[in-house]
């Protein structure tokens, strides 16, 4: 087990190679002169010239690339050209209202579709089932926009049901502001977790160790409940741990209707200000997370799948 | 050891058909039986025919007249779906708006098959330091966060259809050259492939002719999928800026006005979008259902 | 009503799937008893409708599709079919269990074998946990699995193929069932471990007077094990009878084709007779022609005079196993390990030996389908081993290989013609399509198969006749050398006989040579002139095929040769 | 591992915000801004959203009376008016005694130090520093004897901020004296914006980048905190100077209830809460609530607020919103890059374009009617502005851009090329594009349109790329000078004059124009100005955009103007008022 692990964190070391240098590529290489940018809009040529210097532009390119990777590594990504602020703390903070939402929300999400789908899979074939399917099908047949869109203007608008927008940064005082986005959350995650999990579920049932557990008595709860959910606990604790960093990022559409201050609101910002720094990072750490995630799901997997614990 | 005796477990029926019936049109047989799939399908021909007749200028020819005097009508007689800021006809836009979507998600999905479809065999069949490759370079594009990757692109190359199209094939290809690339490594030690490497075809022969065909019904498949994803992505990357020119009309553009539309009580944009965008993401959707149980009878969802 | 000597008494059953194609009668009307502490063998090929009658007293079919349209099963002289699912579920595992052909499907990966036997103890006889466990012991040590104590905490994929049947075996008789419904227990497994197997069933069923139902395509095993037959074919019982009554005097045409098809390590025919000589397509016996029958094989001697077509010369092929953090590969399988070995013109090599020995690597890497690691490969004077691409694929001409599986070695989306038209493509044989059409067609009549077939695709036809197809595509070059790779393992007895009499028939007409690689040794025997015996990748003794069987020299030989089932019942062998 | 993961999880749940929110005090006021906030550095103060928070926390030398319109300057930390020489070039000013910066932990003792001379000079001397990226330096370039040889020096690490400049002098603590290189007319008005703030140097040094969050002045109000994406909040400063609120104002003032409070020390409310609302239905339904006090109308919120005849419905009225209208100095305009090869050297296609734009759709449309045609680039109610004053082509008439079209050989846009139109993406943005696109469209001239982000927008005016932009100029001060300037050929791209207008005879003007005092002289030659803009066409002016603010009756004391940077101080919220109307919500 340790040395898979050791050998899963080595595997890292390539794809981080790879992630730098695609947004170094993107943003450094193709992606404009960043000192003008940074130096605002009647910059003479001496802030500029300075802004390059600061910025460390006018080093070798390589030398650039190291500086990106140091920064990932110090956690010191420079400051935002809109805000002006620290990057680094903007994603500090962002980080628990991203979560107030996302978080309960993919939590319900699961706990709602996880025994629905179950009941479906059981259920293969009937009318039910094949209604389930048609509506989940429909559900994500409209676009999240749609959704966000629609649900602020109907519970909040019309039926004043909730807070349009905001966000209040103390405890008790969040859920008012979070609740409409977590609901919201858990409506446009319903459709597709729901034929994702019925795969998975029908998947199983179709092996041989059901016929085999169903030779021995078994009744169809249990063999629910036990053989198959066990079995299909590798598949979906693969999708719930690479969900996780989705969810630290936090919804770009939610959070930004909803003026939620979370990652998900700062990236939607940040690309409506070009603003590259932010992009950036948020880029390069989305992608370590992810990274680092599909290493804990990995080993996850290892620690629920038997087979795998030879390594 | 007569032919009577090989062909005594053979249906007589089967004997008398002299054309033999490949497995694509097996598949399409079972395609043709599917009500659902059919009546997807046909929703789908008739969104072509529209798109069609429309950029031909057969349909819906109003959809860039404007009449300052009757803008934000709601639904009625004269404008079924009502009418927007500048007085266009909501329905007529939302028409044409098809056109956008079919081009977006017909190149955008088409680029990622193609590139998948390349990349995977190369992958898959070689194996060895090219496979490494591939699968480290997917791998890392991968882990970079979709929308980032799309908002870096465009600012990149500068927002517009092509780029959209551009940008949407450039960053959905991976799912794609995965399952293509493990469907390569399964078939690369197929006996089929073997015994055509015994007969002494070479790689591109083994590829071309014997793979790629076996394989090819997971490009369908995913085309199809992938067009589904890049339509719903065209409104999504129009809520951030990032979609077609301003006053091409297209159903993304279209949400993202209702943002400042609802407020004013104006649904009819939103609903007129919506309502043309449902109806071909989900013909489409039932209709890759349909065509995976066809094509791929394992992968049925029983 | 019901006999008291019958524990199971199937009664008129009738079975049906509903398919894309239509209704598909899979069991016709069938009925049979099966006596208490009796062993009865169910024996039909591929489609006969044995296991899902097997399934069908389980109520397992699967519904939809499938669904039991009439009949009774009386378990004790109550109709299991007319319980409901929950008194049906006190019998499952308790009164009637059941093991499958597939152990490692079939048991749960995710959980221990010790936790899953337990499972049937705790369900039917409400043991505690720990009772259950102490009681799963006790059933592993029963049923032979070494070292229970530590194999109770494993997981179903760190046992061996033959301890997980065990395992499945124990999960069964855990509650000691009356019935114990066996469906190709040993199909999966090699013959000694089959025969380990065979012999542990025989000995539970003794020690707890169970009745076994026991399902197999495979008459030699039915001989060891069975007492009564019961034979299947295409959905009908067409005989039923003591195992003795079977074997010696079987009545209809079918059984008697049965047991004549199947290659015997006794005898030394020319040709094997094939179902079709002793039933029409009707089902209607017709007269055997008894010459034929008695040709026996020639002694075709083998001398070093004879013409050696190709030397293998220490030829070694070891994969990577394991590898290092950097790519760098820590330890190897040995798949072929240093094997020199001579195959003679015109004459057949038989490769024998269990799975995993390296027999099918070593044929594909005398074809370089995979490069050898080290040795050579002389054919007919040239070492290919050193030959370029362009030189190698000359080459390929002479030497075919036809494979097992003859469902995945067609390509699936090119019609039969194409198949075959191609190999001339590559090598530029026959001038123009119509030419070389005419060529397949040829190809096509002489594998015995109608050129009218041309446009067909390999998924229409049966097993056999792809087969034919693959020989006929191997063919298709006029090579003088094919190498036959399990080629006849996949298909039903019946049709197995028909392959290998076109095999030899067409030696004997092309002066081919061949190297037959299988794991039967009976079907090598049949076919070979000289045989060599693989083990861990090496080859530990080559005789001449006669020799080999009458005088073994080596232990492994002699293990195997003792393993394969007589084919007769016991008593009578 | 997944329990370890989760203790992290949810410990940085708790710990980013456990900091719980305070009790938000009734005599307050709630502001919603459009853009969000970056940085509170005086020297960095170059977006809206700064502009509008800065002012209460930093002061400036001198401030715009609150009432009196047009615009006038009046003393704020300085204790009079200053005094010039004759030859109008040495300023003297003095300042107030007894100012105290705010308390702040970057001072002794925490306790807030007196203002005193140096501490101005430091805050210029920053604005020329590049180091500390402000885009304020124009205020002072080139206008100030020795400021911009030792900003060259300093760059070149020649000069320190210790090293003295001829032109900015401290005889002691409370005199500043400033000697200008050549007569600078609008001296007194930058010294109004927040840029000219004075800031301690210790809070600088102290707070180094993070001085942007850390703002320290002398205002009326303090710094709180700052939730980022979120609001400001800022709490009634215990040591204020004490400005008073002026005791005269226009006429309709004492009748508008504005003079209520004449003399009385500022400020009147307790807290000042700046909410970031980016999104305009949100603001706008908060607005509603009661949960803001003031606030604009969103375009799209106009019609079901305000009746036709530009007047609150009757249903607002009675829920206790009051509408205040008023002027804007600025303009919003379709520039056009003269550098272009074919836009910038065919004045007859300009025109053309420029009869081809019908403005009054998009006044209903866009505007709501808030807005008046424009026809010049000098804003209302600012020196030069002549409501009579019509430039030809404003006046819609498809038949004339046709035949304008013709004569610049183009009969029915046959011939030419696509024009390229760059807009700063937003839905309204859009909307713009697609109108201009459709009224364009009318002659024959095709259009392409081309949306970017405000940066990217600026990137491409910047390097010459766009061919016509849509873009609008707010005045900085009175003066139709900072006009001009968007005009002036020196000061083409990367300069403000985006539109490349190089005529010399208008530089000429300019040159002297901005050597003449106010007055009728200076007046005509802005309007000269004017003259040669309407017969060159760089620029098709669009509108002068109106203002309409939106309050509940409860507050008190207002008196809008854009240009006017500080009115918090002023406003008064009456709580009885406040309790009976928010009841009404």
């Amino acid at each position: 087990m340790l040395k898979f692990i050791l050998r899963r964190l080595l595997y890292m070391i390539p794809i981080f190679f790879g992630i730098t240098l695609v947004t170094f590529v993107l943003f450094n290489v193709a992606g404009g002169d960043p000192a003008a940018q940074a130096a605002g809009r009647y910059a003479t040529p001496d802030q500029i010239t300075v802004m390059r210097a600061e910025m460390g532009l006018n080093k070798p390119l390589l030398n650039q690339y190291f500086d990106l990777v140091t920064q990932l590594f110090t956690f010191d990504f420079g400051r935002s050209w809109s805000s002006k602020q620290q990057i680094s703390h903007l994603i500090t903070a962002g980080i628990g209202p991203s979560l107030t939402v996302t978080f309960p929300g993919f939590v319900i999400s699961l706990l709602i579709t996880i025994p629905l789908s179950l009941l479906v899979a059981h259920k293969r074939g009937t009318f039910f089932d094949k209604a389930t399917l048609v509506i989940c099908l429909a559900l994500t047949a409209i676009s999240s926009v749609v959704y966000v869109l629609a649900g602020q203007y109907f519970f909040a608008f019309r039926w004043g049901m909730f807070p349009i927008s905001g966000w209040d940064p103390s405890w008790d005082g969040r859920w008012q502001y979070a609740a409409l986005p977590i609901i919201i959350m858990v409506s446009l995650s319903l459709g597709s977790y729901i034929l994702f999990f019925r795969t998975v579920f029908l998947d199983e049932m179709y092996q041989d160790y059901v016929r085999t557990a169903r030779s021995k008595g078994l009744g169809n709860a249990k063999i629910l409940l036990k053989h198959v959910l066990r079995n299909a606990l590798v598949p979906i604790i693969t999708l719930v741990v690479l969900q996780v960093p989705f969810l630290i990022t936090g919804s770009l559409l939610t959070e930004s209707f909803f003026g939620i201050p979370g990652l998900g609101g700062l990236i939607y910002q940040a690309i409506q200000e070009a603003d590259f720094p932010v992009i950036k990072a948020m880029t390069i750490i989305s992608a370590v997370l992810y990274m680092v995630f599909q290493l804990i799901s990995d080993i996850l997997y290892a620690l629920v799948d038997p087979k795998i614990r030879l390594g | 050891m007569s032919t009577v005796a090989t062909q005594n477990f053979v249906p007589v029926a089967e004997l008398k058909a002299a054309k033999g019936r490949s497995l694509w049109q097996d598949a399409f047989r079972r395609l043709r039986h599917e009500k659902v799939a059919m009546i997807s399908l046909a929703i789908i021909i008739a969104y072509l025919v529209m798109a069609a007749l429309c950029a031909a200028g057969l349909l819906f020819t109003n959809y860039n007249v404007t009449d300052h005097g009757a803008a934000y009508l709601p639904p009625g007689a004269g404008h079924w779906m009502g009418t927007d800021i500048f007085g266009r006809d909501v329905m007529a836009r939302a028409a044409h708006g098809t056109i956008t979507s079919l081009i977006v998600g017909f190149f955008g999905a088409a680029l990622a098959v193609v590139i998948g479809t390349v990349m995977g065999a190369i992958s898959g069949y070689f194996g060895g330091v090219i496979d490494e490759l591939i699968v480290w370079f997917y791998t890392t594009v991968d882990t970079i966060p979709y929308i980032l990757l799309v908002v870096a692109f465009s600012f990149v190359v500068g927002p517009g259809l092509s780029t959209l199209c551009l940008a949407i094939g450039l960053t959905s290809w991976i799912g794609h050259c995965r399952i293509v690339r493990s469907e390569f490594m399964k078939h690369r030690d197929r006996e089929y492939v073997h015994g055509a490497t015994a007969l002494g075809a070479g790689h591109a022969r083994r590829i071309f002719v014997h793979i790629l065909p076996n394989v090819f019904h997971l490009v369908l498949i995913n085309f199809s999928l992938g067009f589904v994803t890049a339509v719903k992505s065209e409104v999504i990357l129009s809520y951030l800026g990032l979609g077609v020119a301003a006053g091409t009309p297209s159903w993304g553009m279209m949400i993202s006005d209702a943002k400042l539309e609802l407020a004013r009580e104006v649904w009819w944009g939103l609903a007129a979008a919506t309502f043309f965008m449902f109806f071909l993401v989900l013909a489409f959707t039932l209709f890759n259902d349909a065509l995976r149980d066809a094509l791929d009878p394992k992968l049925k969802s029983r | 009503m019901a006999d008291k000597n019958n524990i199971i008494e199937v009664r008129n059953l009738s079975v049906e799937f509903r398919t894309d194609e239509g209704t598909v009668r899979a069991v016709k009307n069938i009925s049979f008893n099966i006596p208490r502490g009796k062993t009865v063998g169910l024996v039909g090929e591929s489609g006969s409708g044995k296991s899902v009658t097997s399934l069908a007293a389980m109520r397992l079919i699967p519904n939809p599709p499938g669904k039991i349209t009439s009949g009774e099963i009386l378990l004790d002289g109550k109709d299991l079919l007319k319980l409901t699912e929950g008194q049906m579920r006190d019998i499952r595992g308790n009164q009637i269990s059941m093991i499958f052909q597939e152990p490692m499907t079939s048991l749960n990966p995710v959980f221990t074998v010790g936790d899953q036997i337990a499972e049937t103890l705790m369900l039917h006889q409400k043991l505690s946990k720990t009772a259950a466990l102490a009681k799963s012991l006790d059933l592993m040590t029963q049923v032979g699995i070494p070292n229970p104590s530590e194999r109770i905490k494993s997981y179903p994929h760190e046992l061996s193929g033959g301890q997980r049947q065990r395992v499945m075996i124990a999960m069964a008789i855990a509650c000691e069932p009356d019935v114990l419904i066996a469906d190709e227990p040993t199909t999966a497994l090699d013959v000694t471990i089959q025969k380990q197997i065979l012999d542990l069933l025989a000995d539970l069923q003794k020690k707890y007077q169970m009745s076994i139902l026991f399902i197999t395509h495979d008459l030699g095993v039915i001989a060891d094990i069975a007492d009564e037959v019961v034979v299947m074919y295409r959905g009908d019982i067409v005989e039923k009878g003591t195992t003795e009554q079977i074997f010696t005097k079987p009545q209809h045409p079918y059984t008697k084709g049965l047991l004549a098809c199947r290659p015997s390590l006794d005898s030394n025919p020319r040709r094997l007779p094939v179902v079709s000589d002793f039933m029409n397509a009707e089902g209607q016996e017709r007269p055997l022609d008894v010459t034929v029958m008695k040709q026996q094989k020639q002694n075709r001697v083998v001398s070093d005079a004879q013409t050696t077509l190709l030397q293998i010369q220490n030829v070694k092929k070891h994969f990577p196993l394991k590898k290092g953090f950097f790519g760098g590969v820590q330890s190897w399988v040995k798949a072929v390990d240093d094997v020199t070995l001579n195959v003679r013109k015109g004459r057949t090599l038989g490769l024998v030996g269990e799975s995993g020995c390296g027999k099918t690597t070593l044929g594909r890497t005398i074809l370089r389908l995979i490069e050898p690691t080290a040795g050579s490969i002389i054919y007919n004077g040239t070492d290919i081993t050193k030959l370029d691409r362009e030189a190698m694929r000359a080459m390929r001409r002479k030497m075919q290989i036809i494979f097992q599986d003859p469902y995945a070695s067609l390509n699936p989306r090119m019609t039969v013609g194409a198949a075959l038209m191609e190999p001339m493509i590559i090598h530029n044989l026959g001038n123009g399509r119509n030419e070389r059409l005419e060529m397949a067609g040829e190809l096509m009549k002489r594998v015995g198969l109608d050129r009218a077939m041309l446009n067909r695709y390999p998924h229409e036809f049966s097993g056999g006749q792809r087969q034919r197809i693959c020989i006929a595509r191997a063919l298709a070059v006029k090579p003088e050398f094919i190498i036959c790779d399990e080629s006849v393992s996949a298909l039903d007895v019946s049709i197995q006989a028909q392959i290998l009499n076109l095999l030899l028939d067409l030696q004997e007409e092309m002066h081919l040579t061949y190297v037959f690689i299988s794991h039967d040794l009976a079907v090598v025997k049949f076919i070979s002139d000289e045989v060599a015996v693989m083990y861990n990748g090496k080859v530990v003794e080559m005789n001449d095929a006669v020799g080999i069987y009458e005088a073994p020299q080596h232990d492994y030989t002699k293990k195997l040769l003792s393993a394969i089932p007589k084919g007769m019942p016991k008593h009578l062998s | 591992m997944l329990t370890r993961f989760l203790v992290i999880f949810s410990a940085s749940l708790f710990l980013s915000y456990c900091t719980r929110g305070s009790k938000v005090s009734e005599n307050s006021i709630q502001f919603p801004m459009k853009m969000n906030l970056s940085s509170l550095d005086p020297a960095q103060a170059s977006n809206e959203a700064t502009n509008e928070v800065g002012p209460n926390i930093n002061e400036t030398l001198l401030q715009y009376n609150y009432l009196k319109r047009p615009l006038t300057v009046e003393p704020l930390l300085a204790a009079t008016m200053p005094t010039v020489s004759k030859d109008g070039l040495v300023h003297t000013f003095k300042i107030k005694p007894g100012v105290r910066f705010h308390d702040d932990a970057a001072f002794k003792d925490g306790k807030g130090r007196e203002l005193v001379a140096a501490d101005f000079i430091y805050a210029w001397k920053r604005l020329a520093d590049p180091k500390s990226k402000s885009e304020g330096w124009w205020i002072f370039d080139g206008k100030i004897k020795g400021f911009n040889e030792w900003r060259d020096k300093l760059t070149k690490g020649e000069a320190t901020y210790e090293t003295a400049i001829e032109g900015l002098q401290t005889p002691d603590d409370h005199t500043i004296v400033i000697t200008l290189s050549k007569p600078y007319y609008q001296l007194y008005y930058v010294l109004t914006m927040i840029y000219s703030s004075p800031v301690p140097k210790e809070a600088v040094d102290k707070y180094g980048a993070e001085f942007l969050n850390h703002p320290v002045g002398t205002g009326p109000f303090v710094f709180v905190n700052w939730i980022r994406g979120n609001k400001v909040v800022l709490k009634r400063n215990p040591t204020y100077h004490g400005s008073l609120y002026p005791s005269a104002g226009e006429p309709g003032d004492q009748e508008a209830g504005l003079l209520a409070d004449a003399g009385k020390p500022l400020p009147f409310v307790d807290e000042l809460i700046f909410h970031e609302v980016p999104e305009d239905q949100p603001r706008w339904l908060n607005m509603m609530r009661g949960n803001f006090d003031i606030s604009e109308i969103p375009k799209d919120s106009f019609d079901g607020a305000v009746g036709p005849d530009k007047e609150l419905k009757a249903d607002m009225k009675a829920k206790g919103f009051e509408l205040k209208k008023y002027k804007v100095q600025e303009v919003v305009y379709m520039g056009i890059n003269m550098d272009d090869p074919v836009l910038g050297k065919n004045r007859n296609l300009r025109t053309a374009l420029c009869y081809a734009y019908d403005q009054k759709t998009p006044i209903e449309r866009f505007y709501n009617g808030r807005a008046i045609v424009a026809h010049s680039m000098i804003g209302p109610d600012m020196d030069g502005y002549d409501e009579s004053f019509k430039l030809p082509c404003k006046e819609y008439s498809l038949e004339k851009a046709k035949e304008y079209l013709k004569k610049a050989g183009f009969p029915d846009g046959k011939g030419l090329e696509p024009i390229e139109y760059s807009f700063p993406t937003s839905a309204t943005g859009r909307q713009f594009g697609e109108y201009v696109q459709e009224q364009f469209g009318k002659i024959g001239v095709k259009t392409v349109l081309t949306g970017n982000s405000w940066p990217q927008f600026q990137d491409r005016l910047r390097n010459k790329k766009a061919q016509m932009f849509g873009i609008a100029w707010g005045a900085d001060y009175p003066d139709a000078e900072n006009m001009m300037q968007l005009l002036y050929g020196p000061n083409v791209s990367p300069g403000p004059n985006s539109a490349n207008f190089k005529n010399k005879e208008f530089d000429k003007l300019y040159e002297e124009a901005s050597k003449m005092p106010p007055g009728e002289a200076r007046t005509v030659a802005y309007k000269k100005m004017r003259d040669i803009f309407a017969a060159e066409l760089p620029w098709i002016p669009t509108v002068h955009r109106l203002g309409f603010q939106l309050s509940h009756g409860w507050v008190e004391n207002l008196k809008p103007n854009k240009t006017l940077p500080n009115p918090f101080k002023y406003m008064k919220v009456n709580l009885e008022k406040k309790k009976a109307l928010k009841a009404k919500l």
